[in-house]
């Protein structure tokens, strides 16, 4: 029962509307061989769930510019005009999300909560339709879980049974959306052996991935 | 030294030695070129590490090592990365202790906006939001006027990014604490009078019994 | 063979190629020895681990790896260990496919009360209740009496655990499914009859029309 | 500005009425040097937070045996006989909280959240005073954050930074608790370099660190 998978066999778990969530840092840390297979397959009418929209022509960028996403939830839009265009246009919808918030709504669908409280976003256009619950005298939202159809990862060593250690900036929403999608794919910059990655580093458990792709790196 | 680095300058010097700090774009970035020599701070990155270094030198990018506008980065010996909700838990749990921000608008409350223009395109508050939830102290860094129009208001007009968060403004022409009996001016730029302060700011604001002079 | 060897077999057989499988104390503890070998399950070990091992040799105690007893513990090729946030996460989060437990009483709506007993010294819940909540499938393995009283009861007596948690009930005697429309007797041990199993349940419970006869 | 200080100094944070948060489980991951040094101090009144209350002579079970503590709140207390006698006997009071709920409000209180809902302890004793909260048709209870004013943690390695790294299984409340206490101190079973523990691997940054204590191993 291997999980090392074709790219085309990995992304058949992605077709028209699924939710799918991608994570990277204006491009760091997103999985550039599994967005450029979303690209070829030509799926429309995602939603697409990541901290920002990133650059044109970088990570999920390409997917912003390309008609493949009805909806994005999604912290941070200002370094992609492509996407406050088609904000614009009527052609995508934009969830704005403070990005805390955003990680944490994630994890906590991941961690099986019901939500949680943040003071984040309290008294600002974040606050419409929340519920306010006040906990020792201070008023905090009321954030639900979000979670997601697919999960597509990339990680720096990933061994063959799904284990991952992220190399520096890049590891940020990949461990939490790996414990938040049905589905996980992983791309593997770097495919090893199982026991290469000491037990004690590994970050993301490989039980929460289901297939693996090995990168073009 | 033109303006925006004399108050990034200003800024550098109300650090005190162990505080983790996280700058935000822009004129905030400038505070880490004037960090006292004699103090250590630790900078966070809200794409998760701390520890961040200088820019990195032509040809030494390494690709894994962004900051958070996505930009080639450095970490220095004893710094450590992280994921997102970590990073954030750091930052809303008062883990940090002072974030830099600019502003479009910031009024005599604390109340802060600083993510989204009427009329100009939107952005997105990114983490930003949290910062100024979280940080143990909100510093605004930003010049006093914007073409002329005050910056420092009594009541913001523009969608907020929090409310009765910013602890201390910083601008080219002043200091101003908001305490929770209203806003107060602490320090005046060389060559300001508490008049040209007046002059240019549309908020109420006390003046500290010790108001000092900045120095040139 | 004795009783719960027996049932610890049965519940063993129960389990997925893949599944990730967490053992309370006592009985399930065994089901790790009788795990089919064509199958591949991995253990959680909430104190912190996947891919908990068979239980380490004499004289090679590692004191930092332990099970959820605090015993000694070893870890297979391929796990890794976690903090408590994680683990519960894990197990909150539904990534456990299986959670074998013992149990005082269990009722025909799928209550459960294995943490305390009423005049008893208390232990506490420890990670039970979580278990309970978030497995994806909740197993109970146990001896059907204890000292000749049932203990699959109409109605659970003693402080729950969780409501309407469990999902299957394996003891010596026979297999219960839990069902949103009641308790469903599918599989009975060898030589034991429905109305064996009738005289020492309390619970009101369906046969399944595939109503399976044990291998000895 | 070093954080390296002797035994005294560290434990001069802790006094009569403290809380003091302390991980371990069974022992496993629990620091006992400092430990023996709060027995040695004869500090009293304690309010504890921790996993479990071990076994007799062993890990925090050291300062159950002895008059030193007010309250626990604790998950499982089964396995040392003395805190239930002692509870029962009105000497001590036991506050029992589901595991994964223990360590989630401690992880709250460091992540600066308000609380957050569970599905643990729905429709058991663990409600009782405690608001329910329905999102998506599903109850959940409101748990809030919990913290403390002293955490004493124990690392496996630990540079001189107070970056921490913990070996196997001894990692389980330590990063947490390490973010939810006013005063953070670790007893280093290895004190290293700054430099010598990976940036990237890493379990507790340094900057949640206060003091150090170097252990005896």
């Amino acid at each position: 029962m291997s999980k090392i998978v074709s790219l085309d066999e990995a992304l058949s778990h992605v077709i028209d509307e699924t939710s799918v969530m991608i994570p990277g840092f204006m491009g760091a840390g997103t999985p550039d061989k599994l967005v450029e297979g979303l690209i070829a397959k030509g799926v429309k009418d995602l939603c697409l769930i990541c901290t920002d929209t990133a650059f044109p022509g970088v990570g999920v960028g390409k997917l912003i510019e390309r008609d493949m996403i009805k909806k994005v939830m999604v912290s941070h839009i200002g370094t992609n005009p492509e996407t406050g265009r088609r904000m614009n246009q009527g052609l995508m919808e934009v969830d704005l999300i403070p990005q805390g918030t955003l990680a944490e709504r994630i994890r906590s669908a991941g961690a099986g909560l019901g939500g949680f409280l943040t003071p984040t976003g309290v008294g600002t256009v974040v606050e419409e339709g929340k519920r306010k619950i006040v906990v020792n005298g201070k008023e905090y939202l009321l954030e639900e879980p979000l979670k997601a159809e697919v999960a597509l990862l990339r990680g720096t060593k990933v061994d063959k049974k799904g284990n991952i250690w992220y190399n520096a900036a890049t590891r940020n929403f990949n461990p939490l959306m790996a414990m938040a999608a049905k589905t996980v794919i992983v791309e593997a910059c770097e495919l090893v052996e199982v026991g290469e990655i000491d037990p004690n580093n590994v970050m993301t458990p490989g039980i929460f991935v289901d297939y693996i792709v090995k990168g073009d790196a | 030294m033109n303006v925006r680095e004399k108050i990034a300058k200003r800024v550098a010097q109300m650090l005190q030695n162990g505080d983790v700090v996280n700058l935000g774009i822009g004129l905030p970035t400038l505070v880490a070129n004037y960090i006292p020599e004699n103090i250590e701070v630790t900078l966070q990155s809200e794409n998760g590490f701390v520890g961040m270094g200088p820019d990195p030198l032509n040809g030494q990018t390494d690709l894994d090592t962004v900051n958070a506008s996505g930009l080639p980065a450095t970490i220095m010996t004893g710094g450590s990365y992280f994921d997102s909700a970590t990073s954030f838990g750091m930052i809303r749990g008062g883990h940090v202790d002072a974030t830099i921000l600019g502003a479009h608008q910031v009024d005599q409350e604390g109340n802060l906006a600083n993510w989204k223009l009427p009329g100009k395109p939107v952005y997105g508050m990114g983490g930003a939001m949290d910062l100024v939830a979280g940080a143990k102290r909100v510093i605004i860094a930003m010049e006093h006027t914007v073409k002329g129009e005050p910056k420092i208001k009594q009541k913001c007009t523009y969608p907020l990014t929090a409310k009765r968060a910013v602890n201390t403004i910083v601008t080219d022409k002043c200091i101003f604490e908001i305490t929770p009996g209203g806003m107060v001016l602490i320090e005046l730029a060389s060559g300001v009078t508490v008049d040209d302060v007046r002059e240019i700011t549309e908020a109420d604001f006390f003046l500290h019994k010790d108001l000092k002079n900045g120095q040139e």
